[in-house]
């Protein structure tokens, strides 16, 4: 083999650099589980006053902050938890078939330009910041909605879900899932269209071929194919409604109760929201708690995370 | 960049410009944030050298703050607890933290019922503390409760209901309000004083703005705030005494001429307020938040005294007659009155050793 | 009519089969009925979305001057006018806010790429991987506020308690962008194809060389475009600004010390104080509404930054496309 | 039984781009019709005229007549799901339903008419398509497993059984043995062969061995030029057109000479 | 010029999985040996392990030896990366890097390990390589366009003056033509028959008529059966093996009777 020196030591840098960048890759790699790791470990820390220490501070911390509603942790984050999952659950259950709907829009009905124009304008929508569909919530939205779910409750008011009193100004649990599922909407389409429009056009041909509408040639070969990511667009949605801060601040009245009732006042609040409102106010104590309470919610969305790779997983083999 | 008057830059002595270079910054109640926006900017014209920001983070965390030594004040509109002056001895050089008043404004009843009175007329419902602790506690829901009516003769009451409004947020606009209902209305109000709202009626809203905007979006609303946000609304008047007064400025100032030290709060250099909101003499408002500034004495990493001689500055342009017109001018705040200033003011003096 | 091959089978009577006239007429009516649900599902959602991105035009373009974005908030007064004739801008937010972007994108873009490296390049699907991908799922699903509570408490205990500056802020949007930096690497580079490394390998290339000068390359337009779109999600984000790095009216050109004001906190903050006071000795231009038309307008900006950031990402991934010709 | 079918002065156009230009030929009942000629000549796209299948293609359209027994296909009135279910299709790529069985794939057709079938009914038209297609014998056991598990040959001869299962009357065919093995292609020209007793059959092929073998009649389709749209050149019986076509361009593709 | 190979008791493997076992050859300096075979049967492993390339396949290893000119390449001090600049590669789709011009795809392997090259010598080399892979005159107008811009058999070209530049002793060709047309293909086995004045050169190949038109020396291989190893059957002169070959597997697998 031909070599001068000079080349051999060039190569011999190049070999150093190579093992250096492979541990600066395997370095990033293991970061991510060292930054994941330190966020659990410092919330873990942070909310750690939360559960030692004396009993009565404890009770006292969580009497004042939730204004004597509750006197234990469970108590406490009880019901936000319930608030969380039924003020996310509803968005996720208005905004899921309109994104459906509008994804098979603009992949099967609508014209090509049109189609183009939307997928813009939703791709644009999707990164809209939430403190402006906060802004519109609690400026345009609210002002407006309280005739429609006064109507609502009249004509539907036997169903325990909608019954009255209506809330007046409409600051209810309806009106935030409404606006969180405006504000997921976006994501949740965004995602679903660019999966089905990657369904096999061999099986849409195959099932027009058989002399299928439209309609059955979408529920033949278009939804099947696409279902394991649908839901995973749903999942995706789902874990953006469950953390969603600002707009459910802006907007609830809250509550600390078990309460289905969707168009009263009062009546339930999010751990984020929580925690954003009740931070600025809080002592170290009380920061413990609410630090404790985002613990919780973590917990949530990773079982929802989970969940959904289980399910997509599953659904793909 | 900077909106500074371009005459501005060149006023102010110089040899005082050397003494507030830099940052100082401070943190905490809202409340107070319109009053600093103006505190800030009046006291920069004097101290043009001086960059001050105010971060109104909350009044909790804008102790946590200062009690971390990353801020050089706090806001609050509560007084400390004694474990946060305890806790104020490790960043402050000598002694404890002191808590001085330098922000008062009345908090008002308010409703929306725009069609009670002709625009402009400046009418007000009246109500004893037992009805507004009645109506807060869910007990009179109806605009055309008797009860109302009774108070309120020959004002034509809409057949409406009650919508309460709250604030959401933990707040010493709740305090303040919880403790006069805890005060005067006796067994009408059946819950403590704190700064969480106690019950699930009507609906909370974020901060003074939240109550306000949610009370202007629907008919029927009642609640409370900060007396300068209420534009657009009714304000009640309270009983006291014999009479009935609607919120001011200058009662709510009357209130506080005659509000005694806190026995609790005796530590030396404090000034913490105990407002009897029992009181029963004309021309006082009972409703009041009260808004302090928590400093240091001295500061424990401090090492050109640049801390505490702009700690004392500031409080100086905060308790001064000035300061308080220009508080009371932008954020609609009460003027604090010539005794309780002075009282602050000898606390004030003892900032950065002997005065 | 009757099949024909009757030795081989079943004899088939197709009139069986026969799609009578209702069912058809009840066939095409479904497929009508679907097209109705599916365009109407479209025109109900457009009226918020349209709604919003409305609102936010008409209520924002009125205080959008050259003054607004040209001046922070320092000296401006409740509704009073400043000296240069505006009521104060976002001049400080928008620095706020690209310092801490970028900042947040200088920490998470090379670990994200490198640890997508890791994974298509050096792993090839052993356990670490897996925990690592497993992790950046996890990862994505970290609410918001959590990464700002996680930022502070990690400022607290490592620099001092009650830090709250740009960094701690940059660390938190890192922490949500980090999962969307890893993903769209590794698709991106997934789809590299295994022919040009080989082609590289063969000319005697280091591993090292092949990956940053024919892998990343290739990759970099996707790459590029999606963590413009990554950028463009944590650049609205509010909840853990407002904690992590609090607000200040004034401009700080300092990311690692002292509070900065971004958009999202700018429009918050001026929501959450609701009218302002324009008492009788107040200026003759002092409009009580100004917090609300400061909010709007400088929402309009962060949709338009937004905005923006999306059609560079597109563009991006347009202009460096990799297979096309001239 | 098989319908005739009469094409006359078709042209099809991708948008702008007139694809295929002025065809004119009849397709006569019960007997197999083999489209032959260069790639992009124009094959699958006047076959999916057929079935109106074009129509799902963005901007293409068709200008001239089709009539399916005298009847317009392009008739101001007909919808092309009705046209389709007269006209069956079988795909290059077998394009089995993924999620269904065998047996729901060959069922596919029927069940969007009718909810309910008897299980009797069902079980007899599976076995009478499965056996129409010549894959019977070796799925019967395994009617239930997913249409997807089976391989490349026995699915399209699935795919075939789901087309004649709704009993079409027109059965249109492309390139259907372009991606099977030798085994399986044989399999399916078998098939034809048996099938045009029951249907009319359009079948486009690239091998001139297999035009030969399974056609009665051939259409020979050619380009002028690239980028010119497509044309018959001519159409005669399988047996004229191979040993003695008119036109010498049909003897020169024939031969192999090009395309 | 080339450097000859010799390869004793090479077996290769895929994790567990024994593909190619004992192989013994030598190949001689300046000649262009073919590797024929049906597929599977290990000519790709077999080239692959040539330059070490398979190491790039987690898990895939070898035992035995490979000596270049005497060197074992595996010798526990070569690194790879050596290996494969004296040993350079063609495969068997082009693969012309997609972010690059004609030209930098020339210069990679100069560029890609730093070397540092006067301008003028870059011009020299783009030309001297392109010429040498005989598509100077199609491109040397276009030097800066990108090179995927170029037509399957022109990337194919491209690919090799890229090999070449970096001057290998050898040069291995996996199937270099196969996704060719045959005007293309013409075209690299000219090239082939130049190339080989100055290199050692293996091509594995599909076509018999290629393998019996470009090579000196044909190695055919075979596996006994589906999941066994494969391994070498004979190599001899290329005209021995196609006219009289000494197993019957190597005739019957010439004469097309099987693979
Ligand atoms: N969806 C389409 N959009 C635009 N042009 C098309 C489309 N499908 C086909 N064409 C064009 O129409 C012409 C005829 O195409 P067609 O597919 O019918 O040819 P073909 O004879 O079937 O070729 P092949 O033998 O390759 O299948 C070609 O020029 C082709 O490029
Ligand atoms: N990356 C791999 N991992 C596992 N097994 C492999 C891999 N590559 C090839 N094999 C196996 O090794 C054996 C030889 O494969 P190889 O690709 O060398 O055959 P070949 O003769 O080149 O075939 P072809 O003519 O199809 O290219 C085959 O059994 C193949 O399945
Ligand atoms: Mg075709
Ligand atoms: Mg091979």
């Amino acid at each position: 083999m031909s070599e001068k020196p000079d080349e051999t030591a060039t190569l011999h840098q190049a070999k150093r650099v190579d093992r250096i960048f492979k541990a600066c890759a395997t370095g990033a790699g293991i970061l991510i589980l060292l930054a994941l790791a330190a966020v659990t470990l410092f919330l873990i820390l942070r909310a750690f006053p939360a559960f030692t220490g004396d009993p009565d501070s404890r009770t006292q911390a969580i009497r004042s902050l939730s204004g004597g509603r509750a006197s234990s942790f469970l108590g406490y984050v009880g019901p936000l938890v319930f608030g969380t999952i039924l003020i996310a659950g509803l968005a996720l259950l208005l905004a899921f078939p309109v994104s459906l709907g509008i994804a098979l829009f603009i992949g099967y009905y609508a014209p090509a330009r049109l189609s183009t124009l939307l997928s813009t304008v939703i791709d644009l929508l999707a990164a809209v910041p939430s403190v402006i569909y906060g802004l519109w919530g609690a400026l345009v939205l609210v002002p407006n909605i309280t005739g429609f779910w006064r109507w609502l409750s009249v004509h539907l008011g036997w169903i325990p879900l909608f019954s009255g009193p209506v809330a007046a100004p409409a600051r209810s649990v309806a009106t935030v899932a409404l606006v969180l599922a405006v504000m997921i909407l976006p994501i949740i389409t965004s995602v679903t269209r660019d999966i089905l429009i990657q369904a096999p056009r061999l099986q849409q041909e195959a099932a027009l071929a058989l002399g299928a509408t439209k309609w059955e040639m979408i529920r033949l070969a278009v939804l099947p194919f696409g279902r394991s990511g649908i839901i995973s667009a749903s999942m995706l949605g789902l874990g953006r409604a469950l953390g969603e801060t600002m707009a459910v601040l802006m907007i609830l009245s809250p509550g600390l109760s078990y309460s289905l009732r969707l168009l009263q006042a009062s009546t339930s609040q999010t751990i984020a929201a929580n925690i954003a409102a009740q931070f600025p106010e809080a002592d170290s104590q009380g920061v413990a708690l609410l630090v404790a309470t985002g613990l919780v919610l973590f917990i949530i969305t990773f079982i929802v995370n989970y969940l959904a790779r289980r399910i997509t997983a599953k659904a793909g083999a | 960049g900077d909106n500074v008057p371009a005459a501005s830059s060149g006023s102010g002595n110089t040899a005082d410009q050397a003494l507030f270079q830099g940052e100082f910054a401070g943190s905490g109640a809202s409340s107070q944030q319109s009053a600093d926006e103006a505190w800030i900017a009046g006291f920069r014209k004097q101290h043009p050298g001086a960059r001050i920001s105010y971060d109104p983070a909350g009044s909790g965390a804008g102790v946590n703050a200062f009690l971390s030594g990353s801020t050089i004040w706090a806001g609050t509109d509560a007084p400390l607890t004694a474990d946060q002056l305890e806790h104020s001895r490790q960043v402050c050089g000598s002694g404890t933290a002191i808590d001085l008043p330098v922000y008062a404004t009345p908090i008002a009843v308010a409703y929306n019922l725009p069609d009670l009175w002709p625009k402009g007329s400046g009418g007000h419902l009246r109500m004893d503390p037992a009805l507004i602790a009645m109506i807060f506690s869910g007990k009179v829901t109806n605009w055309r409760d008797p009860r109302i009516a009774a108070l309120n003769p020959g004002v034509n009451l809409p057949d409406l209901d009650i919508t309460v409004i709250h604030r959401s947020d933990k707040s010493g606009t709740t305090k303040s309000f919880l403790s006069y209902l805890h005060d005067t209305a006796g067994s009408a109000w059946p819950y403590p004083a704190g700064e969480n709202w106690p019950n699930d009626l009507g609906q909370g809203a974020k901060g003074t703005a939240g109550v306000v905007m949610t009370m202007n979006q629907a008919e029927g609303t009642f609640g409370y705030a900060d007396a300068a946000q209420t534009t657009g609304l009714g304000t009640v008047a309270v009983q006291v005494g014999k009479t009935w007064q609607p919120p001011t400025a200058k009662t709510t100032a009357n209130l506080l001429d005659l509000a005694q030290r806190d026995p609790q709060a005796s530590q030396p250099g404090r000034v913490v307020l105990a407002v009897d909101h029992r009181t029963s003499r004309e021309h006082t408002y009972p409703i009041v938040l009260v808004s302090y500034d928590v400093v240091c004495t001295a500061y424990r990493h401090d090492p050109d005294g640049s801390k505490a001689r702009f700690a004392k500055a500031w409080l100086t342009y905060l308790l001064s007659e000035q300061g308080q017109r220009m508080a009371a001018a932008n954020a609609g705040s009460a003027e604090l009155g010539q005794g309780l200033r002075s009282q602050a003011m000898a606390s004030v003096k003892t900032i950065g050793g002997k005065a | 009519m009757m099949a024909s091959r009757t030795d081989r089978g079943p004899v088939i009577d197709f009139d069986r089969f026969r799609p009578t006239r209702s069912s058809i007429r009840a066939r095409k009516r479904k497929d009508r009925l679907m097209t109705v649900l599916i365009g109407l599902s479209f025109l109900v959602a457009l009226i918020p979305l349209v709604s919003v991105l409305w609102v936010s035009l008409s209520k924002g373009v009125r205080r959008l001057t050259p003054d607004f974005l040209t001046h922070n908030m320092s000296g401006v007064v409740g509704g009073n006018p400043t000296p240069t004739g505006g009521y104060g801008g976002i001049l400080h937010a928008v620095i706020g806010t690209l310092e801490i972007t970028f900042g947040s994108m200088v920490i998470s873009i090379p670990v994200g790429v490198m640890c997508a490296v890791y994974l298509v390049e050096y792993a090839h699907g052993g356990r670490l991987a897996k925990a690592i991908s497993l992790m950046v799922d996890v990862m994505s699903g970290i609410p918001s506020i959590v990464a700002g509570l996680f930022a502070f408490s990690m400022f607290a205990l490592v620099v001092g308690p009650g830090t709250v500056n740009g960094l701690a802020g940059s660390v938190a949007l890192s922490l949500l962008m980090l999962p969307t930096v890893v993903k769209t690497s590794e698709d991106m580079l997934a789809v590299v194809p295994n022919d040009l490394r080989e082609a590289a390998y063969a000319l005697g290339v280091t591993k090292q060389r092949t990956i940053t000068s024919i892998v990343l390359r290739t990759a970099l337009p996707g790459i590029v475009s999606g963590t413009i779109l990554a950028v463009a999600r944590v650049i609205g984000e509010t909840a853990p600004l407002l904690i992590a790095s609090g607000f200040i009216a004034t401009t700080n050109p300092n990311l690692f010390s002292g509070r900065m004001t971004t958009l999202p906190v700018f429009v918050y903050n001026e929501y959450s104080q609701g009218l302002a006071v324009c008492g009788p000795s107040a200026d003759p231009g002092c409009l009580t509404d100004i917090h609300m038309q400061r909010a709007w307008a400088a929402a309009l900006v962060l949709i338009l930054i937004v905005l923006l950031l999306n059609l560079l990402g597109r563009l991006v991934s347009r202009i460096f496309a990799v297979g096309r010709t001239h | 039984m098989g319908q005739r079918i009469d094409i006359s002065h078709l042209n099809v156009y991708y948008g702008d781009f007139l694809a295929v230009q002025d065809v004119n030929m009849q397709i006569q009942a019960n007997k197999v019709t083999a489209f032959i000629g260069p790639s992009g000549c124009g094959k699958s796209t006047v076959l999916r005229t057929l079935d109106r299948m074009h129509e799902i293609t963005p901007g293409a359209h068709v200008s001239g007549q089709v009539l399916l027994e005298g009847r317009d296909l392009y008739g101001p009135d007909v919808d092309p799901v009705e046209v389709r279910r007269d006209v069956g299709m079988v795909f290059q790529r077998a394009n089995p339903f993924p999620t269904m069985s065998i047996r729901e794939n060959v069922l596919a057709g029927i069940r969007l008419n009718k909810k309910h079938i008897a299980k009797s009914d069902a079980d007899d038209l599976v076995e009478w398509a499965l056996r129409g297609a010549n894959l019977w014998n070796e799925v019967k056991d395994r009617l239930d497993k997913p249409g997807i598990g089976l391989s490349g040959g026995q699915q399209q001869r699935l795919c075939i059984a789901r087309a004649v299962a709704v009993h079409p009357q027109v059965l249109l065919m492309d390139e259907p043995c372009s991606a099977l093995d030798p085994i399986s292609t044989l399999a399916v020209e078998d098939l034809i062969n048996e099938l045009k007793r029951d249907y009319t059959i359009v079948i486009v092929t690239h091998n001139m061995q297999q035009a030969a073998r399974v056609s009665d009649y051939t259409a020979f389709f050619n380009l002028k030029a690239l980028g010119q749209p497509g044309h018959l050149v001519e159409m005669d019986d399988t047996t004229t057109i191979f040993s003695n076509p008119h036109e010498p361009d049909t003897e020169r593709y024939i031969s192999g000479r090009f395309g």
